[in-house]
């Protein structure tokens, strides 16, 4: 399955591009999490990395469809 | 009101949202960037956010606040984009019928939006710049 | 600043007065006249004060804010006179470094005023009126 | 000794004006307390009554002297 993935903070800066298509091996949020770190091992060092799907935190064990609106979360700073 | 604005925030309009004749008691917090941060000198920063996101993220703050608190108003404001020191990031206002509560929701409020709210700053140094707490 | 007026309160004016670039955090509290006390129907307030000495007490309790958080600016603005409910009675505006700071202080400083600075409220209803907290 | 006393609140009511004379039997603050106990028996039903003497709060020990500014202080309600 192919997901596009949007990307903020410095998520953005890693992954190079404010949308960007993966190849996802596996349907869940936690197999996107592997492909990531596999392509983007700078993503590792971060304080956190969250995944949002359709807007909301979403948990490793959630399945994606190719519909999703999937973002990154980096640690966030706002205030 | 919830807002996520490019514009300069008017504290007086924040509060005003907030603000009902039977409150009593009314907490503002105002948060400005800072001309430092570990005794560098910041130029200035760029604010983005998640918008939808953020926005359902906030609502989701006021909804566990109103379960804790008698919120008799509640109006939020972030700002994004480019700032300089010395401007407002944020704005909370909250109206409670008795002041300890409104210090409690209003500092719940700011605390939860710091930690859930996708929103980020990136500071800008004479010699560089960083993505705020991405790295350890 | 510290205030004692019969005018209106301009909020604005307050938090400008406490607000410094270097600040970060700016906390705010208004404290407005509600509309009812144990069910009755407020119909106006008279708030008097022993001016010099509530001013000189005020001082007093930012000298002990002054030892406990690092205030970089302050502003208190108390009104007198008649008051009908909805209005603002009092503003309290404290800026720190850090925003926990801004909250402790500000909250402090409310708290300190209501129990020590010599200002007076009297409460009028529909069918009488009564010095707030004189009798038990 | 005569003492002027500024009022304020209820305690004016009680006294019946702004400021009132009262000739002092002895020269402390308690003894002023005293003073106004017997002649303004309503001042004891109040939750509570300060003396400041020149805008400060004082104690019962405090010597008076015919100079003072004093003050009745009934229980503040500001804020």
């Amino acid at each position: 399955m192919i997901v596009k993935i949007k990307t903020f903070g410095i998520s953005r800066d890693i992954l190079g591009g404010r949308e960007v298509s993966m190849e996802l091996t596996g349907t869940s949020v936690g197999d996107l999490r592997k492909s990531l770190s596999k392509q983007f091992p700078a993503l590792d060092k971060l304080n956190s990395l969250f995944i949002a799907v359709n807007q909301e935190y979403a948990p490793d064990e959630k399945v994606l469809s190719a519909t999703d609106e999937i973002a990154l979360i980096p640690p966030v700073s706002g205030g | 009101m919830i807002e996520i604005t490019e514009q300069l925030i008017e504290v007086q309009k924040v509060i005003e949202a907030a603000s009902l004749k039977e409150a009593g008691a009314i907490n503002t917090f105002i948060g400005t960037v800072r001309n430092h941060t570990s005794g560098k000198r910041v130029i200035r920063l760029e604010y983005e956010a998640y918008e939808p996101m953020a926005i359902a993220e906030i609502q989701k703050i006021i909804d566990r606040a109103t379960l804790q608190w008698p919120l008799t108003g509640w109006a939020i404001s972030h700002r994004i984009g480019t700032m300089l020191p010395g401007e407002i990031a944020v704005v909370v206002a909250v109206s409670t019928p008795h002041r300890k509560d409104s210090f409690a929701a209003c500092q719940f409020i700011i605390d939860s939006l710091k930690q859930t709210v996708p929103i980020w700053k990136k500071e800008f140094f004479e010699d560089g710049d960083q993505w705020v707490s991405a790295h350890p």
